[in-house]
């Protein structure tokens, strides 16, 4: 297990596939972390497997990738398996905060839902 | 005493600018109190039951007012008694007497509050004292005691009073603060960013902005406005 | 056909060249050709997934609507300022509370605009005079592609001719696609940028003094550094992100940055704007702002709007329970909302208005397909800098049009109403 | 058709001075008694009221960025409710307005015509969208060229074929209706965080200054034969001692001559009246001002006058917004605009306690009073100088000595020895006032069917509970303030829109623009304007405003 300060935000493809959420090509835009070479070294990792990304706020499972990210950041583009994790709270100002969310990330072999699953689920 | 207890879980919330002169009120009058029910205008009676028991100007609301937004606004005196947790706005604007929360209060507590007492038994959300949008000048009297944790922007723009928040706090206590004492006996996030004055006393750990002097005071700043605010560790 | 407007996101690129035989558009970034290329529709209009006119949709909704305590009316940003202005007028006859995406997105640049103003410029002015451009938290790379071309960061101006005379400087918590071409990647702790700007502030004030070796994980070299890049600055911009807006202190991060360009402004010119994201987000507050007062989270249950963020906010009020039925126009909460709001979204008669099928559609009682702006539709949008454009109709549709489903809503609802 | 009876008409462009007469309305024009059939007319029985055109505002700043982005950085000046949504529109505002309330408000006062004066060419379509959303009056927008490179380049050269061509073709584009000019060369300084001083000084980069900007768009101006004249917004705005600058622009129009109208109006003109070095030792420099007008017959100026309360400084003038931001401390919004324009905003007000406000105050009356009535425009550059809706206190202000008295007792001081204000006996008469804010305006911009009753115009009338042949306005100013602020009917294109205050009816007039191409060869600027557009960041094909686009557009033709 890792612990990570979770971003989220846009992606070229999750912005290129935002008006086609119900295909294969959104699902892979939006289903994955973007973890450190250190963290990915850290969980034995390789490409295309999987891990379970818990915070205070819930928890998903995603799959890994390797990014140039400084060690201790993860990056979830935005869309709703980000939004299975992060923190809800708007601190009044109506914005959820969507990054800067403490998250542990562990090897799993559970299997990443699908979106519909995802919603059906909440 | 006037005490009015919800009759049903509502389906929005409700805007009821409750305050003690309704204690004053015979029970007919304050059953046709107009209380905001979503877009409908609605008699108090129909959502809540009450019952008067003597003269003083004091209101106990018996059960969860959670989505209850705007009770004590403007009161100037009295007391109001929340049993359980209240909503937002909560003794906006007041002048003078007393609300007591035994649950948590919701966003935007003691909004430009002048005068007067606020105890919150549980926790409260945020912008706790601060200046309603666009306006310059938060809380500028009274005392506003929260026994349990607060969330962020607490005492923004505070020119006098006192907040004392006895667990945490969150981000940004007392920003572009003028006057008065906040004291966290807990720990917080950020405090003082662009304070001309006052003081806040914290117990715990906090986030030091890098416009602060160490001097025998404690924290003066922030350098970036010339302010003499005081930070100091108790 | 040329100079095609594309409807994507903030940058509203106006070169384009639309090819009618091989339905392609030309010029346009990755996103722009998404954008224009085919794709998935909704079909027909839907009443619990059964497929009815439009008439029956519309009535079906107004139903909704006017029963409803509080209905939410949310999304607005990808869609022209016409249907934008027919929803506002419906939200204040219903009752209701309109808002609309920037509210999880750049939002928070209003609250700081209310404390602080906003210094800043057209695009165009940048693209002419601006020598040293800071992407704060943003990353056009990605989400404005050719937004570096056109106006930022290799444009070809006026008195700066090109990118040899600019320098881009991104602040970032990771290093981004537009940190890799930037001149200067000052990297943060996340979290910091408030205590980063006052830093500067206080160096570019002359209290450098106060400032400690390290703030937010950056050495104060790089600080000072920084401090004296921006001051030697003919015309420097800042462009920020969902970064900033997003992440620990949000709006108070933006309202500390504004202060450092009104400092900067004493000595030389700084400008500062949001890089904000939908094509027409700008639309979606300013005409509320000119209809209501506000440019989102707008309550009108007491008959006029009220502003508060705290409350009124598609996000607050989902989480508080506080809608019993949703309006929801060109966007998709489901997708891009907390878990938590969604939850509330799920448990109350939805309302959508979309051209394109997306995760809401999913939990939509009722659903009217729309015809897409600077496609099948004309009508105004504004630029993330707020520069008006009138997209264009290329292609004929059969869909209605966003401006007449809301209409016709409005129409019924006014019957029903008086 | 309507038959306003019996009424006490005061229409000073047709010399018509308190007569009690009869107005006829058809088609939303009055027309003589003998095109109508009387037993078809609804009456208005206005039995020893005071029938009058609807007020024409020449200059305000009701639509575009400016006051959207006012109106967004400063919530709590929204949350002063005026309507309740209903039949009509819920509206709000306490000095900034929404743009429902902008009509109504105007339509209340019996005011039915407003120009925004300040439209950056860029922004025009926003511009025109707001004006759209605008109920109940006519309106129309005048598009900014005092710091456009393209007007500098054609001064450069010396071309004024090519400049008439520019201005013609930036009129269409923006559907804008005249030449406005804010501090000409001193928005273009300002991209280098300065500003120009004084006429003569040179624009940074371009061998121009503000003294060719005003004399070459004057020029162009009245080649081109518009209907308005050059509306100029002078250099050093808000700075003490500018009152000899305004002068001298002033004096900018000896040699022009229109028979119809001014050749240059000088606008707010209260905000370039202070004489002095500093605020410290600031004072009036109105009756010199007022002198050099009066001896001109081809300027005409509005006043700019200051209402104690609440205001948003929102100007084109980027530099003296960013100045006001630095001297008060306040909120600032600023919006460089491609290479045309520039603008800010900065929350302000004006408190009778202070010295520097209640000279504004003072020199914005005096202004007023000491200028011919024919040559000043009574207007608050709203929201500059506060709320159109205090026009009412302003009028009141001219016609009565004894009030002014009384209101300079709860001012600062200050203003006894700075300013002329207190020696003033001037009261101007009901058909002054009833001028200065119908005719006059209507004639400065060039719209002949407005501002008066005769036949042929259109009728936009207002009605007062105010016998102006049984008040005494020097003592009588409480009732005549009163009476102002709320017109007994106000009648727009034919039609009642308000009574005593209440919304009858919700109509959206028209917008005017100005088509002067057919007076230039527009070719012979084409090539400039293409080369200057790689400069833009639209294309010159997505660059304006196309006329179906607007709501109720009226194009006023110059050939």
């Amino acid at each position: 297990m890792v612990v990570v300060e979770l971003i989220t935000g846009r992606t070229l493809d999750q912005g290129a596939t935002v008006e086609e959420k119900l295909s294969d090509e959104y699902f892979n835009a939006v289903n994955y972390i973007e973890l450190s070479e250190e963290d990915f070294k850290q969980l034995a990792l390789k490409e295309g497997d999987r891990v379970k990304v818990v915070t205070d706020f819930g928890e998903v499972v995603v799959f890994a990738k390797k990014s140039e990210l400084p060690k201790g950041i993860a990056f979830i583009p935005m869309g709703p398996y980000a939004n299975a994790v992060i923190d809800p709270a708007t601190d009044g100002t109506g914005m959820p905060q969507f990054k800067g969310i403490k998250a542990r990330v562990e090897r799993t072999e559970e299997r990443v839902k699908t979106i519909k699953e995802l919603l059906e689920a909440i | 005493m006037l005490i009015i207890k919800p009759k049903k879980e509502f389906e929005v919330c409700i805007e009821a600018e409750l305050t003690p002169e309704l204690a004053m009120k015979s029970v007919e009058e304050v059953r046709k109190f107009k209380v905001y029910y979503g877009n409908r205008v609605v008699e108090l009676g129909e959502l809540f039951e009450v019952v008067k028991e003597g003269e003083d100007k004091k209101l106990v609301l018996d059960g969860d007012f959670g989505r209850v937004k705007w009770i004590g606004t403007r009161m100037v005196d009295g007391e109001i008694v929340v049993k359980g947790n209240v909503g937002a706005n909560c003794g906006a604007f007041m002048r003078g007497g007393r609300i007591v929360v035994e649950g948590n209060a919701d966003d935007w507590l003691g909004i430009e509050m002048a005068g007067g007492e606020i105890i919150v038994k549980g926790n409260a959300r945020n912008l706790v004292g601060c200046a309603y949008y666009g306006n310059a000048v938060g809380m500028t009297g009274g005392k506003i005691v929260i026994e349990g944790n607060a969330g962020n922007y607490i005492g923004e723009k505070m020119n006098g009073g006192e907040i004392v928040i006895k667990g945490n706090a969150g981000d940004f206590v007392g920003t572009e603060m003028r006057a008065g004492v906040i004291e966290i006996h807990g720990s917080c996030g950020f405090v003082g960013g662009d304070m001309r004055g006052g003081e806040i006393r914290i117990k715990g750990n906090f986030d030091l902005l890098p416009t602060f002097r160490k001097t025998e005071k404690g924290w003066v700043g922030d350098v970036n406005v010339k302010g003499e605010g005081v930070i100091k560790t108790f | 056909m040329q100079d095609i407007i594309c409807t994507f996101c903030g940058s509203v690129c106006d070169d384009g060249e639309y090819d009618l035989e091989k339905r392609k558009v030309k010029k346009f970034c990755k996103l722009g050709s998404s954008k224009f290329a085919e794709k998935e529709r909704i079909k027909a209009p839907m009443i619990d997934g059964k497929e009815v006119s439009y008439e029956e949709a519309i009535e079906k909704a107004v139903e909704i609507l006017v029963n409803a305590k509080k209905p939410l009316l949310y999304g607005w940003a990808s869609t022209a300022n016409e249907a934008i202005r027919v929803g506002v007028i419906l939200a204040e006859k219903l009752g209701g509370v309109y808002d609309q995406c920037a509210s999880v997105c750049h939002a928070p640049g209003t609250l700081a605009m209310i404390e602080e103003g906003l210094p800043g410029a057209t695009l165009g002015s940048v693209k002419n005079r601006a020598d040293v451009v800071i992407f704060w938290g943003s990353n056009p790379m990605e989400a404005h592609p050719r937004h570096g071309t056109r106006y930022s960061i290799s444009a070809k101006g006026l008195l700066v001719k090109d990118r040899k005379q600019r320098k881009i400087i991104v602040v970032d918590v990771r290093p981004t696609k537009t940190a890799k071409i930037a001149d200067m990647f000052v990297q943060i702790k996340p979290g910091y940028d408030y205590a980063i700007i006052s830093a500067l502030r206080a160096i570019i004030s002359g209290n450098a003094d106060v400032v400690p070796n390290e703030v937010g994980g950056v050495p104060k070299e790089k600080l000072v550094e920084l401090a004296e890049i921006m001051k030697k600055a003919k015309y420097g911009a800042i462009f920020y992100g969902l970064g900033v807006t997003q992440s620990r202190g949000r709006d108070r991060n933006i309202e500390n940055a504004i202060k450092l360009v009104q400092l900067l402004n004493r000595t030389t010119r700084w400008v500062i704007w949001p890089m904000r994201g939908h094509y027409n987000v700008v639309g979606a507050g300013e005409v509320p702002a000119w209809e209501v007062g506000y440019q989102y989270a707008i309550d009108f249950s007491r008959g006029y709007a009220r502003f508060s963020p705290a409350e009124f906010s598609a996000v607050e009020v989902l989480l508080r329970k506080d809608c019993d039925a949703a309006l929801i126009v060109a966007s998709d909460p489901v997708a891009h909302f907390p878990k938590m709001a969604v939850k509330h979204l799920k448990q109350i008669p939805v309302i959508q208005i979309d051209p394109f099928p997306n995760m809401t559609t999913l939990i939509a009682k009722v659903v009217i397909p729309s015809a897409v702006y600077g496609i099948e539709a004309e009508g105004t949008v504004y630029r993330m800098d707020c520069v008006p454009l009138r997209v264009k109709k290329i292609l004929e549709t059969n869909y209605w049009t966003d401006e007449k489903i809301l209409e016709e809503i409005l129409k019924r609802v006014e019957k029903l109403r008086g | 058709m309507l038959w306003i009876k019996n009424g006490i008409v005061v229409d000073p462009k047709n010399k018509i001075n308190a007569e009690k007469m009869d107005i006829f309305v058809k088609n939303g024009k009055i027309v003589a008694e003998s095109d109508v059939k009387k037993e078809d007319c609804k009456i208005i029985d206005a039995s020893g009221k005071l029938v009058v055109a609807g007020g024409v505002d020449m200059h305000a700043h009701i639509a575009g960025s400016k006051i959207n982005t006012g109106r967004t950085m400063r919530p709590e000046e929204m949350r002063v409710v005026r309507n309740i949504a209903g039949k009509f529109r819920a509206t709000l505002g306490r000095v900034l307005l929404t743009a429902p309330a902008i009509g109504y408000e105007y339509a209340k006062m019996g005011y039915t015509t407003s120009f925004e004066a300040a439209q950056p060419p860029i922004g025009a379509l926003h511009t025109h969208e707001e004006l759209d959303s605008i109920p109940m009056i006519d309106k129309g927008a005048l598009p900014v060229f005092g710091n456009w490179h393209l007007v500098f380049k054609c001064i450069e050269e010396k071309n004024l074929e090519k400049l008439k061509a520019l201005v013609a073709w930036a009129i269409e584009r923006t559907k804008g209706f005249g030449v406005k000019v804010v501090n000409p060369g001193g928005v273009e300084a300002w991209m280098y965080g300065g500003n120009v001083k004084s006429l003569d000084d040179q624009v940074p980069g371009f061998n121009v200054t503000p003294r060719e900007i005003i004399t070459w768009l004057i020029r162009a101006n009245e080649e081109l034969g518009l209907p308005h004249s050059v509306h100029l917004h002078c250099n050093n705005l808000g700075v003490p001692g500018n009152y000899q600058t305004t002068i001298e622009s002033i004096k900018l129009a000896n040699g022009f001559r229109n028979p119809k109208r001014q050749v240059l109006h000088v606008t707010h003109v209260q905000f370039n009246a202070y004489a002095g070095s500093s605020w410290r030792d600031a004072a009036s420099g109105a009756a010199e001002i007022a002198k050099v007008v009066n001896s001109m017959d081809n300027v005409t100026i509005d006043m700019g006058a200051a209402i104690f309360g609440h205001a948003t400084a929102m100007t084109g003038d980027a530099p003296f917004q960013f100045s006001l931001h630095k001297l008060i401390g306040a909120r600032w919004s600023n919006k460089d605009t491609e290479v045309e324009t520039g603008a800010g905003i900065v929350p302000i007000g004006y408190l009778p306690s202070n010295p520097v406000h209640s000279l504004q105050w003072a020199i914005g009356l005096e202004l007023g009073l000491l200028v011919d009535s024919n040559k000043v425009v009574l207007t608050t550059d709203y929201p500059n100088g506060g709320p159109f809706t205090e026009y009412p206190y302003v009028m009141a202000m001219l016609m009565s000595k004894k009030m002014r008295e009384g209101e300079l007792k709860k001012v600062h001081q200050y203003v006894q020895k700075t300013t002329t204000l207190p020696s003033i006996d001037t009261e101007k008469t009901l058909y002054e006032v009833i001028h200065m804010t119908r005719s006059l305006p209507a004639k400065v911009l060039g719209l002949e069917n407005k501002g008066h009753l005769g036949v042929g115009a259109d009728a936009d009338i207002a009605i007062y509970n105010l016998n102006p042949l049984e008040t005494d306005f020097s003592n009588e100013f409480e009732k005549v303030y009163k009476s102002f602020k709320t017109a007994e009917y106000t009648i727009k294109g034919g039609e009642i829109i308000t009574k005593n205050g209440e919304l009858v009816k919700e109509v959206f007039g028209k917008t005017f623009w100005v088509d002067a191409r057919k007076k230039v060869d527009l070719e012979v600027i084409m090539p400039d304007i293409k080369e200057y557009f790689n400069y833009y960041s639209v294309q010159l094909g997505n660059y304006g405003v196309e006329e179906r686009w607007l709501k109720n557009p009226s194009r006023l033709e110059v050939v």
